[in-house]
């Protein structure tokens, strides 16, 4: 069991001079048993950074720690580490059960027979128990991934590094590997980094969010604190599926004034803004009520697309008085019928407004919430504290 | 793996054995590598020493002190009687022609094997096709010099009968050709067999993609399979070559260099020198000329082919 | 690699497909035969002349149809010498195709995933052990050979034939290696095995085709070695190659026996390239578990 | 034939030999010498692959209970031979007490490889004139073991001499109406008519191959006949461009081009022997005699066809058919050079050579008495021995200089090229000349 | 452009003795320019069945058809299509920019500045025009898998053949990639077989859906028609995320019992149902209301886990009747505060629920829609009709 940190790591791939910075002085300090959930667009150096904290690459400044040991110098071995590859990194020469043996022949004392044991329950847990005398070659996409999830599950490390462990799973697998995931992580404590560009894996499995871009640290924080309280413009943008809309603007007097729409701010609004002009404004597509009737602060939308998604659809929607031709999305009850070049009025309440300062992406102003959520947001992630 | 610095110690396991392992996986590519330093030391090193201080003396004696050294004068003699130069340009005629050939042939082959249906007649063809190569170099200059000769051979005997054509006195009307096409025979199985193996490591999604991608036959050899496999092919194209340079046994028991020195290797011509003529010191400067030769070549190859295009 | 299917847009265009099929199918094997026969046949001739009655060996038109004699076989056989020969050069050579792979394969790897100081020179540097004409430096091996008591032994000879393949396997193999993925031994390093236990239980057995082409190959080169062997030795460890001279006399050339000899010496090639046949071909598809 | 017992490497350890009986009667060898001063000791034999090897060796366990010297044998092909015993003497390993000479053997003698065996003949307790009986021997070996006349000293003793001889088709001839050829014009006629009557059957064979004991070991044979020397002056003058020696060239080479097989330029002893032994070929115009149980033997499908002769000679010249030596030596650096001095003596003794030629197939004796041994000529039949004796007596042997392989194989690479059409023999044999002064005086 | 026929397509790997079924017997026809989505669990045979398409696999059974011409001997580059791998499969000794040219080049006669045009403008479509010199070794899982999907559509093929294009990328990306697919296969008109695991692409992204378990048809039709109307147990859990709830039961004089509640059928139900006794209900989470107060046909609940999505949130809840440890899944309002162990009741609305056929799991009762909705679901696919 183990304390990470990371201390002004800093990776570049190539020469200097035409560098790639792949991971940019990031300082982090994941509790012993956390599990933390690294999300941020692809190529924002997630799997680097991952690979970094295994030892599979050196980073170009700074340290690691793991417990209290440096280890910059120390291989994956001695950092005794389990890894789930994004590329899954099968043997291909063993057999599924081999491949996921391996690391508890190597890594353990354990007797053949008690080996065996473990990787069948693993693998049944996974559903591919039956698979276990294949070669990788034969498998599907999905069950590939399962066998490198497995490879990692059966052993009981000091840190567990899983880099988009489910991305070739359905939703229905996903849903029970993400909970056997936690189940495992809980029971044996290890602490985990987690990738993923799952909405619901970063919500829902992590202790903590760790939001990258362009190899930058942007926010870290609970899950909702990520999306409730984004830090910045990106964060907010990133968290959320559909994305929050953004509506740039200039505020004068009181008001901001957007492409297509105004927006009379609040009273706390305006003071957040301060003497800023250039303000964003920030809303998610289900905070948006789209009516049939004009209302206050709201403003006359017609419907480009619907994209029906079962219980919900997807309303993409332009400002009639736009200028240019940029839609937002709102989400609706899917069974509402709206059709493509409707005119609506839409609206969102002050609460749900976030504002960012259009320069630096920083957010000026953050939306309300009831209490009660606002309890259970500045609650500390159990698992951080309990362990 | 750049990250050889790496040690592998676990910090709270520090039992003898542990060390040890550690003492053996922090430093293994020094361990690996160990031996082979050892033996090419001891096997590039004296003999290369020792032609370099024949080719400098003017009869061998195993006291240095004794020696007298004449200077450059071996390697006078070397290019003016001792036909140094013109062995050179045969070397290189039957090196170009019969790795050209080999090189193709081999290719040719193992792509061909390798797109057989049914395993028994590609393990079929797989042994077949590497036999050559086994045949001692002894017994196929005396064979074939029997079989290629024009009263009694077989071979102008079946050409005479298959065909209009006469058949041609192979080892004095054609003798670098029939060298070239002997060694072909002999040798082509050394590229079929590395070709066949590094074929089969091909990924076959690549090749998949490529033919999704619309890529007809030769282009996925020329686009996808080659490259990918360049590795292979550039080790095994250098190797023959540098074997080819200093072919022996089958040219030398075939024509002796003849006729004439039309067939004169430098192997051949170290060996007269050597063996013949008794002048250690002219073969030996031979021997240097060449290697320096040889290992410019190489020099060169490894550089601008290996490093800037095959490993890159 | 499936090549065998039609890739031409409409199959109707010349030729109907499944013609086209049979074509491709067809033209390939018609080549395959014809270099077939181009192997085979001297072969055949070689192992014709051995069964052929003393006299018989050479003559035009060549007797097609002859019956076979044994005699020189059993001739061969009944030579004590023959059959030590053969033994000493089975054991030597195979003691030295495994030293050369216990010795070349690790250095291949390093030379393939280390950083190596003056990488280009050492590269040349092992090239060059095999650059120049072997005859070029017998004699000084020859000196060394007596001088540390190696001359006329099993291990002088061992040692020899590893020294004329050791650069061989050191480069082909590091060909090979450069064709695995590494992220495969990350894996294996992740899973706690150490550098030396992912070279063996993860690299080498993806590299079996490399590993067993260049057995093969070194066992071969080894085995059809000859100047070595006359000169490095006297009675106790001759090689059967040199054995194969012996037919070529002063005055005469016993063309029978000197074909059942070499037909002798390529059998256990033979039975060896069908031992390890299969692994030749065992490829691994690398992109169906790593995906790039 | 020779079967599988006859094989490079043998091992005659004191053990086995002990167990077998001398087939020669101690008593033959009742002369003035110590015989048993190197009792326990072992001499090591570096020999080539020949019948005189096969022939000796069955007397061994006489010597070996003679001397209580026990005799190993290192027997090799002839190429791979020299390359081990040029090998052994040039660095002073010294592993062969006793090994074969040839045309190297000035080459040997100026680097002071060989022991010269002088010292020994004048040491009473090694060598017994009157037993030994020298004067039996042929001039022209004895002459060739004094290093072809380059030598005061022995260089070696003369083991087997091979003399040029012609063989012809006796089938053909009588077909043809034809008379064995005397000159050289007449052996032309012969091979034309031949050449041109017969399909499938070239007039004559050759050696055209380079090498110095190839092709110019028969037309040398031809030059000297023709009143051409090797060196008109030793070692300014090559005699390679004299007159003489470019009408043979002339002779030899348009023969083999006309009626010779196609590809004659590249063609060795064994190219030659199997052509005639294939009944391809009407004649081989002069070779060793030593060809004539191959030709005669079960090898040959025209073994009771065969003829054999005198090789032809120009009208005007004189018969002087080349002969060849091999003798056994002993080195600087040899261990046991004394024991291999009795060996020697041994082995060339009249009771050890007549025995080897009575009993042992061997058809090469150094000694004259043995030839007009009528058990002999019996034995390998009258017109063999008669043919080789006459030639024999009238032999000249090449006088090998230090440096006749070098400038020897340049000479043949010349005389290849000639046969090979690419150049005319005078050319050849003008730039061989110069090659030759070019050696000496570089 | 092509019309696509599988007719009783078998694909078996391995002996007979012990073939795996990867594709059972599948007869489908996808109209020239239709856009179908295949979704089904991992291993149920989707990427085969696209393998099978594209020529790489050979049916063991059944006919291909491509526009009219039967293609069973034919090779893919005959077929003329472009796919996406679900490995990748680029090319590793070329760059990225070679690697999308490498299907003009081969497949076009257009001169290298179309064609490097071409690879430029999709390139930066994707997000990776920077990296245009890069090896794929030196990218991000994301963006390799960007240059696979590239390498596809700049080509202009008889058929895309899309196998999880977008599974390793965040959601962002994923959306606006999504429509770009949607926008090219519309102004190219080529017929496409896409696999995903995502929701909310196969939601929106197809004219159909093609469901497949066990190598087996389970459903074909518009994603609406599977989600509203599934065929049976298995599409109706497998279509929507979180899964449909089910609870099986036993129906008695027009009362369903189940484990922990009793659900009184309404008439149309009770037809539906006949004379089965063996039935099971299936409701969606978000069907589910949750009330602090008894209402009537609704039951009592514990809550389990409360798993906040932001907007959203997941509440796990056991019936208190229940006699074993089973929960369902209901979607409530993220800002709603639900602690774990609340009691709440539970109901769902009669129109809401689902009736499958215990033993065989064909569904034999559908919910109801609003008539809106209903119409909606009975247009046909936009796309399938009008090309
Ligand atoms: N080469 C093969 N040899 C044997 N079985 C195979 C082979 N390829 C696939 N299979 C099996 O066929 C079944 C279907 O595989 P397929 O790859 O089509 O699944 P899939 O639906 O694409 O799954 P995923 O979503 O995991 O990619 C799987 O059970 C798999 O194990
Ligand atoms: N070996 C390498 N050489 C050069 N650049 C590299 C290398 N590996 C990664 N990069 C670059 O570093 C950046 C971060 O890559 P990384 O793999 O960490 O991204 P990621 O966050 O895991 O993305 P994804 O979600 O797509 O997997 C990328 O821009 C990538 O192109
Ligand atoms: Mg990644
Ligand atoms: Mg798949």
């Amino acid at each position: 069991m183990a304390r990470i940190t990371l201390d002004d790591v800093t990776k570049r791939f190539g020469d200097d001079g035409d560098a790639v910075v792949a991971v940019d002085d990031v300082s982090l300090d994941i509790a012993d048993g956390e599990f933390v959930v690294f999300v941020g667009p692809s190529g924002s150096g997630k799997s680097t950074l991952m690979r970094t904290v295994a030892g599979l690459e050196t980073q170009s400044e700074g340290d690691v720690y793991i417990g209290d040991t440096l280890v910059n110098q120390l291989g994956p071995r001695a950092r005794d580490i389990a890894m789930v590859f994004q590329n899954y990194a099968l043997y291909p020469n063993m057999t599924v059960e081999e491949n996921m043996s391996f690391g508890l022949k190597m890594s353990t004392d354990l007797s053949k027979s008690e080996i065996a044991d473990q990787v069948a329950s693993a693998a049944e847990m996974m559903g591919i128990g039956k698979l276990l005398d294949n070669k990788p070659g034969e498998l599907s996409g999905g069950q590939q991934q399962r066998v490198a999830l497995g490879r990692a599950i059966v052993r009981d490390p000091n840190v567990f590094l899983m880099d988009e462990p489910l991305s070739n799973l359905d939703a229905k697998l996903r849903a029970s590997m993400r909970t056997e995931i936690n189940r495992l992580q809980n029971e044996l404590g290890v602490t985990t980094l987690y990738v993923t560009h799952d909405q619901t894996e970063a919500m829902t499995m992590g202790d903590r969010l760790v939001v990258l871009n362009f190899g930058e640290l942007q926010q870290v924080g609970t899950p909702l604190e990520c999306f409730y309280r984004p830090a910045n413009r990106f964060v907010a943008g990133f968290i959320g599926s559909p994305s929050m809309n953004f509506f740039e603007g200039t505020v004068g007097s009181g008001t901001l004034v957007a492409d297509g729409f105004e927006y009379e701010l609040s009273e706390s609004m305006r003071s957040s803004v301060g003497d800023r002009t250039k303000v964003t404004l920030g809303a998610r597509p289900e905070d948006f009520d789209l009516s049939e009737d004009s209302v206050s602060n709201g403003f006359e939308v017609a419907v480009d697309v619907v994209e029906p998604m079962g219980s919900i659809s997807y309303v993409y929607v332009r400002p009639v008085e736009q200028s240019h031709d940029e839609t937002f999305v709102v989400e609706v009850d899917g069974q509402r019928p709206i059709s493509e070049g409707d005119h609506l009025y839409a609206r969102v309440s002050p609460t749900d407004i976030h504002l960012f300062d259009t320069q630096s992406g920083e957010t000026i102003h953050q939306r309300t919430l009831t209490d009660e959520a606002e309890e259970v947001l500045s609650r500390r992630p159990e698992s951080a504290v309990s362990k | 793996m750049s990250t050889k610095t790496q040690t592998e110690t676990t910090p709270n396991e520090q039992t003898a054995t542990a060390r040890l392992r550690d003492l053996w996986n922090d430093y293994l590519a020094y361990w690996f590598v160990a031996p082979m330093v050892v033996v090419m030391l001891l096997i590039t090193f004296f003999p290369g020493a020792y032609d370099l201080y024949l080719s400098l003396i003017e009869e061998p004696t195993f006291n240095v002190f004794d020696a007298q050294f004449v200077g450059l004068a071996n390697f006078e003699t070397a290019f003016t009687l001792g036909g140094a130069f013109h062995s050179f340009v045969v070397t290189i005629t039957v090196v170009v022609g019969a790795l050209l050939l080999e090189t193709v042939l081999g290719f040719f082959l193992a792509t061909l094997v390798t797109g057989v249906e049914s395993t028994r007649a590609k393990s079929f063809y797989r042994v077949l096709f590497i036999v050559p190569m086994a045949v001692a170099p002894v017994s196929l200059a005396t064979i074939g010099r029997i079989m290629l000769n024009s009263e009694i051979g077989v071979i102008p005997y079946l050409i005479e009968a298959a065909t209009p054509f006469a058949a041609p006195a192979f080892l004095s009307e054609m003798p670098l050709l029939t060298v070239i096409l002997l060694d072909t025979w002999n040798w082509t199985p050394f590229m079929f067999i590395i070709f066949y193996a590094g074929l089969s490591s091909v990924p076959e999604t690549l090749v998949e993609a490529a033919r999704v991608d619309g890529a007809p036959l030769w282009r996925r050899y020329v686009h996808v399979i080659i490259p990918y496999m360049k590795p292979v092919v550039f080790v095994a194209t250098l190797i023959r070559m540098i074997d080819l340079f200093r072919t022996f046994g089958v040219v030398y028991g075939l024509t002796q260099g003849g006729p004439g020195t039309a067939t004169q290797l430098v192997s051949i011509n170290i060996y007269e020198q050597m063996f013949i003529n008794n002048q250690p010191g002219v073969a030996a400067a031979i021997a240097v000329v060449y290697l320096v030769l040889v290992v410019a070549l190489c020099n060169v190859i490894i550089a601008k082919v290996g490093f800037e295009g095959v490993w890159n | 690699m499936a090549t065998q299917d039609i890739d031409t847009a409409t199959g109707s265009q010349w030729l109907d497909t499944e013609t086209r099929e049979t074509v491709v199918r067809v033209v390939r094997h018609a080549v395959l035969l014809l270099w077939s026969f181009v192997v085979l046949f001297p072969l055949y001739w070689l192992a014709s002349m051995s069964l052929k009655p003393p006299g018989e060996a050479n003559s035009l038109p060549p007797d097609w149809v002859f019956l076979p004699t044994v005699y020189n076989y059993i001739q061969l056989a009944q030579s004590g010498e023959f059959l030590a020969a053969f033994a000493n050069s089975v054991v030597m050579v195979s003691a030295s195709v495994i030293l050369v792979l216990l010795i070349g394969v690790p250095a291949a790897y390093v030379l393939s995933r280390y950083d190596i100081p003056m990488q280009r020179d050492v590269l040349v540097w092992i090239l060059s052990s095999r650059m120049l004409p072997p005859i070029a430096v017998v004699i000084p091996f020859f000196v060394i050979f007596r001088s540390l008591n190696l001359f006329d032994t099993r291990l002088g000879m061992v040692f020899m034939y590893v020294s004329i393949n050791l650069s061989l396997v050191v480069w082909v193999m590091k060909a090979f290696f450069d064709g695995i993925p590494e992220t495969l031994e990350e894996a294996a390093r992740v899973d706690g095995a150490t550098r030396f236990q992912s070279f063996l239980k993860v690299v080498l057995p993806a590299a079996k085709p490399g590993i067993f082409s260049v057995a093969i190959i070194s066992f071969i080169f080894a085995w059809i070695e000859l100047l070595f062997g006359l000169v490095l030795t006297n009675f106790k460890a001759v090689p059967v190659t040199l054995f194969v001279y012996s037919f070529i006399g002063s005055r005469s050339i016993e063309w029978g026996m000197l074909a059942a000899a070499s037909t002798a010496m390529i059998i256990p090639i033979v039975i060896f390239l069908i031992a390890v046949n299969k692994y030749l071909a065992a490829g691994l598809s690398f992109g169906v578990v790593i995906k790039e | 034939t020779r079967g599988g017992e006859s094989t490079q490497t043998t091992t005659d350890s004191g053990g086995d030999s002990a167990n077998q009986e001398a087939p020669i009667p101690l008593s033959e060898y009742d002369a003035d010498i110590d015989w048993k001063q190197f009792e326990g000791s072992q001499i090591n034999i570096g020999a080539v692959q020949h019948p005189w090897v096969d022939a000796v060796k069955p007397a061994v366990p006489t010597f070996e209970e003679l001397t209580g010297i026990d005799v190993e044998w290192n027997i090799l092909p002839e190429q791979q031979f020299r390359t081990k015993r040029q090998t052994d003497v040039s660095t002073g390993a010294g592993q062969f007490d006793v090994f074969f000479m040839d045309q190297v053997v000035n080459q040997f003698r100026n680097e002071g490889w060989l022991q010269p065996l002088d010292p020994y003949f004048e040491d009473g307790s090694l060598y017994d004139e009157d037993w030994y009986a020298p004067d039996d021997l042929f001039e022209a070996s004895k002459w060739q073991a004094h290093g072809g006349g380059y030598s005061d000293t022995w260089t070696g003793l003369p083991i087997t001499v091979e003399v040029q001889t012609q063989f012809y088709r006796t089938d053909l001839y009588e077909k043809h109406g034809l008379e064995v050829a005397e000159t050289l014009e007449e052996f032309r006629q012969n091979a034309q008519t031949i050449h041109e009557n017969e399909s499938d059957v070239v007039g004559t064979v050759g050696r055209g191959q380079k090498g110095y004991g190839m092709n110019i070991y028969v037309l040398n044979t031809f030059l000297r006949q023709n009143g051409a020397a090797l060196w008109d002056s030793f070692p300014d003058d090559s005699g390679l461009d004299s007159q003489g020696v470019i009408d043979a060239a002339n002779w030899y080479v348009s023969l083999l081009q006309e009626f010779g097989p196609q590809g004659a330029s590249t063609q060795t002893w064994s190219d030659v022997l199997s052509t005639m032994q294939e009944g391809r070929a009407g004649h081989i115009v002069a070779d060793a005699n030593l060809f004539w149980p191959g030709l005669t033997g079960s090898d040959s499908s025209v073994a009771d066809n065969v003829g054999i002769a005198t090789v032809p000679k120009p009208a005007d010249g004189q018969f002087s058919p080349n002969a060849y030596n091999w003798q056994i030596s002993t080195s600087k650096n040899a261990k046991n050079s004394e024991a291999g001095f009795l060996f020697m003596l041994w082995a060339t003794s009249e009771p050890t050579n007549t025995w080897m030629h009575l009993n042992n197939d061997a058809a090469f004796s150094v000694r004259q008495s043995v030839w007009e041994n009528d058990e002999f000529r019996s034995r390998v039949g009258d017109e063999f021995a008669q043919v080789t004796l006459e030639s024999l007596q009238a032999a000249a042997p090449d006088p090998f200089d230090r440096k006749y392989p070098e400038w020897g194989q340049r000479y043949s690479e010349e005389l290849q090229r000639a046969i090979a059409d690419q150049k005319s023999a005078e050319e050849s044999m003008t730039q061989a000349a110069e090659i030759a002064q070019e050696i000496y005086s570089g």
